[in-house]
């Protein structure tokens, strides 16, 4: 069915589709959306969910835990300082293998109170275990928040997953949506290893220096798992849906000499850029990646790169930047562009790559010179 | 005194745990289960109880144990207990937590969830300080008392969580202690009739940290009761019920020195601050008796 | 792709004016995005959103430079905020006001869609309700279908003087 | 989905007799009943922390840990704590 949304309210619609029996939440700018439509669908008895109204996001994450425990399905949304709050938790959520699916709605962290896009508060929690997606479009965070539910709780993945979308940039656009009917698209959930009061265990308890290894291990396998789970799930929505997903999001790429790798909205005004730049003659493509975790094999050989990072590691570099020169080992041109909301055109896009160096690291805005 | 024959004889902790010799939170939690039943589930925060089930892949707890980050039990039963519900059942959800999982570090989950009138029973045993790590100061350790970070003797007043909870107005909150387990077995049981927050504050006295010696432990609850220190009560719908035992100690208290004097963690404190304790303990009695009095 | 720039003040309806033009485009078989400007909002200031319609999909984010057309919902915002920069040479320019103001190089109209809101009883909080009026008077420039625009306020809103404000601004339009 | 016999998902623990290891080890002093002075109360079994003493008031030395809270709050004082020899 077509609709007007936005990108926070294609989230809350593709969670009614999904039911959780229990969503845990906290308001937090600009993810308050998701949670305030939540709460409506709960209320008019549209979704029959249990709608936790908790204190703070620490406790929105432990609740979907406890929650999630007993073997339901269980979604939250947070945002930035939220984000970072429930960090203790995340952790907690991956390594107690749940599939819970979160909205993290991008932005960046204080001070100052800045309310505004930025990838680093989902790239803090880029180790924790949980999967990582990142979303262009209103459709597209729709689609993903359905596909989160499949895989997190596929039993050879049964890990947590986030459906990263840009603040403002895209929470709170108006574009087009498709709703489809979910079906059985996403089968009901079952965990193995939830509680049973007939089979008492303990969850979680003391463990040695000779065992924890082995939970860490099975966290990565699981999530080297995941890539087939993922394709598996994102073919299968091409065939019922009729709308393809890949690990990456390829836009000219195939005889670009350059090629532009960003993530979220940013990623999707960079085909702008590339048409530009294709108009003047230079063979330019762009490469918007969707998954952080797993990190794709991404297809760059013989090309140069030129990294769009809105996030940066302290003393050390763009976060996307670090992680594809560690897997390509050539050296890219890295942008660090749009913290905090700092506007970028696709203009600005198509000047990155027009006055690309090599090997160098460049922050839009501070210095004098592309 | 005899035996309670109204208590099943069905154990939930099995022989044996890693607890300490003398240990009344193992003591405590015997009768919470006993009360409790099969149908049970205990989320556990970072507390002495984390430890003593026993090191994986064995647990020496006979009913499903969720083992949750320091802050988050009340908020992890939160969510378990709103998922049992949705799913139509009705399994005991217990939070049971130290006291610096309740009074300090877990204290913003625990309002939280009785504000949101969270099915569930709070269990907070208290031993009086940071037992797990080694016996530091927490929001629930008196006056006076030594902890390794109150190396002279605590400066402030231990904290009145059940005020707090009180606050909250839930259907039923007590306080027990692992001395008079007949109390604490009836308490639990009572708690877990209600629908909504219950909450009950267990005295756990503990050997190592209190500095007494082991086999004192259950001595050391009834001399907390005697001397006022610590008073057993339930409030049942506002209606505050004051305890037969506590009763009898605001009647006629023991001296509160018979209670210090055998603990370490006492050894050398100011005759002054021993005269703040006791005005603290007569201003509560008195307190207490007037909302008994009145409700 | 056509692109609007709407200044308003906090509280006006400025970012529901763009989300139902967006979606009124969408109901013409276009496609849309509309994207409020999101800053230190508060009642009273000056604010800005952006609709932008093609006939292909948006992939476009970033603020608009250079607006095909320009909305003024509140005529007072021209003391504090150029509103024709960056309008293209030609641009339209669409203000509330009774009075006809000149552009040198654009296109003006107006209407009084605080009147029409007035007339209409659509006041909420004590401010007129502007969103919906305008939407008639887009409709009369052509930017989006009379149909359209009915059919995008009555999925937004569940009174119909919603569609009888945007009626009279279509009439009151001056051309 | 390859097998691994080394990936274990979490820690599941089960209850198990004996989760701590045998406790009795920790023992130095060991709970004696005297029968005679015993009358039998049971007050010894509720209050063992450990769940040590069974319903006819047998002590499991492979789990008593010794801390002589049952010989503390004997009324007959039947039970009497004797070192253990190592």
């Amino acid at each position: 069915m077509k609709k007007i949304s936005t990108g926070n309210k294609a989230v809350a619609e593709a969670v009614k589709q999904l039911v959780p029996a229990v969503v845990a939440a906290y308001p937090i700018t600009p993810q308050t959306e998701i949670v305030e439509q939540i709460a409506e669908f709960v209320s008019s008895g549209e979704l029959k969910s249990r709608y936790i109204a908790v204190e703070s996001e620490h406790s929105a994450m432990a609740a979907c835990i406890g929650a999630s425990i007993t073997g339901v399905r269980t979604f939250t949304a947070t945002s930035s300082h939220g984000l970072l709050y429930m960090h203790e938790m995340t952790n907690w959520a991956a390594g107690a293998r749940l599939p819970i699916v979160m909205a993290n709605v991008n932005r960046s962290l204080g001070p100052g109170w800045n309310i505004w896009a930025e990838h680093t508060d989902a790239l803090q929690e880029r180790d924790t275990g949980w999967l990582q997606v990142y979303v262009s479009t209103v459709q597209e965070a729709y689609d993903a928040t359905i596909m989160a539910f499949r895989i997190a709780e596929h039993n050879d993945v049964l890990l947590p997953v986030m459906v990263n979308l840009d603040g403002f940039l895209l929470s709170h656009i108006m574009q087009p949506l498709d709703t489809v009917d979910v079906g059985d698209f996403v089968p009901p959930i079952h965990l193995p290893h939830a509680i049973d009061v007939k089979n008492p265990r303990g969850y979680g308890g003391l463990t040695g220096p000779d065992q924890q290894f082995r939970f860490s291990w099975d966290i990565e396998r699981s999530i080297r798992d995941s890539v087939k789970v993922i394709e598996k799930t994102q073919n299968d929505f091409a065939k019922r849906f009729g709308r393809k997903y890949g690990f990456t999001e390829d836009y000219q790429c195939g005889d670009a000499d350059v090629v532009i790798v960003a993530m979220g909205t940013l990623g999707k005004e960079a085909e702008v850029a590339i048409d530009l730049l294709r108009k003047e003659g230079i063979k330019a493509g762009s490469m918007r990646l969707r998954w952080l975790r797993p990190f794709p094999k991404l297809d760059l050989k013989g090309k140069q790169v030129v990294v769009i990072d809105r996030d940066y590691s302290f003393g050390r570099g763009g976060i996307l930047a670090t992680e594809i020169v560690a897997q390509t080992k050539e050296d890219v041109f890295s942008v660090i562009a749009g913290l905090g909301g700092q506007e970028v055109t696709y203009e600005d896009l198509a000047d990155f790559v027009r006055k690309r160096r090599m090997g160098e690291e460049f922050w839009f805005g501070v210095n004098a010179n592309v | 005194m005899d035996t309670i024959p109204e208590i099943p004889k069905e154990e939930y902790i099995l022989k044996c745990t890693s607890a300490c010799a003398g240990c009344s939170d193992s003591l405590a939690l015997r009768y919470v289960l006993k009360a409790a039943g099969p149908d049970t589930v205990l989320v556990v925060p970072a507390c002495c109880t984390s430890v003593i089930q026993g090191i994986y892949p064995n647990t020496a707890f006979n009913v499903p144990v969720y083992n949750i980050a320091f802050a988050s039990a009340a908020a992890c039963a939160s969510g378990m207990s709103n998922a049992f519900r949705a799913a139509g059942k009705k399994t005991n959800v217990i939070a049971y937590a130290g006291d610096g999982g309740t009074l300090d570090i877990g204290i913003q989950a625990m309002s939280g969830a009785f504000e949101r009138g969270t099915d569930f029973l709070y269990i907070c045993y208290d031993n009086e300080a940071y037992g797990n790590t080694g016996m530091q100061r927490s929001g629930g350790t008196p006056l006076g008392a030594r902890t390794t970070t109150t190396p002279t003797g605590k400066t402030d007043n231990k904290k009145d969580i059940d005020a707090i909870i009180a606050a909250h107005d839930p259907p039923y909150q007590a306080t027990a202690c692992a001395a008079y387990p007949q109390d604490l077995f009836k308490k639990v049981a009572k708690a877990l009739t209600f629908r909504g927050p219950t909450f009950i504050h267990i005295l756990a006295p503990c050997p190592p940290g209190w500095r007494y010696s082991t086999e004192k432990s259950v001595e050391m609850g009834k001399l907390a009761v005697k001397s006022g220190m610590w008073v057993l009560y339930e409030r049942e719908y506002g209606k505050l019920t004051i305890g037969a035992q506590s009763k009898a100690a605001i009647k006629k208290p023991i001296p509160l020195e018979d209670y210090l004097a055998p603990q370490g963690r006492f050894k050398g404190i100011d005759p002054k601050t021993v005269e703040i304790l006791k005005q603290r303990i007569a201003k509560n009695l008195a307190k207490l008796t007037a909302e008994e009095a009145a409700s | 792709m056509f692109e609007i720039r709407i200044h308003s003040r906090g509280g006006q309806g400025g970012v529901t004016a763009a989300r139902l033009l967006a979606l009124a485009a969408i109901h013409d078989g276009k496609y849309a995005t509309a994207a409020p400007f999101y800053g230190a909002e508060r009642r009273g200031a000056p604010i800005v959103s952006f609709v932008r319609i093609d006939d292909r999909p948006i992939r476009i984010y970033s603020q608009i430079k250079k607006p095909d057309m320009v909305i003024v919902l509140d005529a007072s915002v021209m003391d504090v905020v150029d509103v024709l920069q960056g309008l293209k040479s030609g641009g339209k320019v669409l203000i509330n006001s009774q009075q006809k103001k000149e552009f040198a190089g654009f296109t003006s109209s107006h209407v009084d869609l605080t009147g029409i809101a007035l007339k209409e009883n659509l006041v909420v909080s004590g401010s007129p309700i502007l969103n919906t009026p305008v939407i008639g008077a887009l409709a009369k420039q052509g930017i989006v279908s009379v149909d359209s625009a009915k059919k995008a306020i009555r999925e937004m809103f569940s009174d119909e003087r919603n569609v009888k404000a945007a009626e009279t601004a279509y009439q009151e339009m001056s051309a | 989905m390859t097998p691994d016999t080394k990936r274990e998902r979490l820690a599941l623990s089960r209850p198990v007799v004996g989760a701590a290891g045998k406790t009795g080890t920790w023992r130095v002093f060991r709970p004696v009943v005297d029968k005679e002075k015993c009358n039998e109360c049971g007050l010894c079994a509720t209050y063992c922390p450990d769940a040590a003493i069974d319903d006819d008031l047998i002590v499991d030395l492979g789990f008593c840990k010794g801390c002589g809270i049952c010989a503390n709050e004997c009324p007959k004082k039947a039970i009497s704590m004797v070192r253990e020899e190592k």
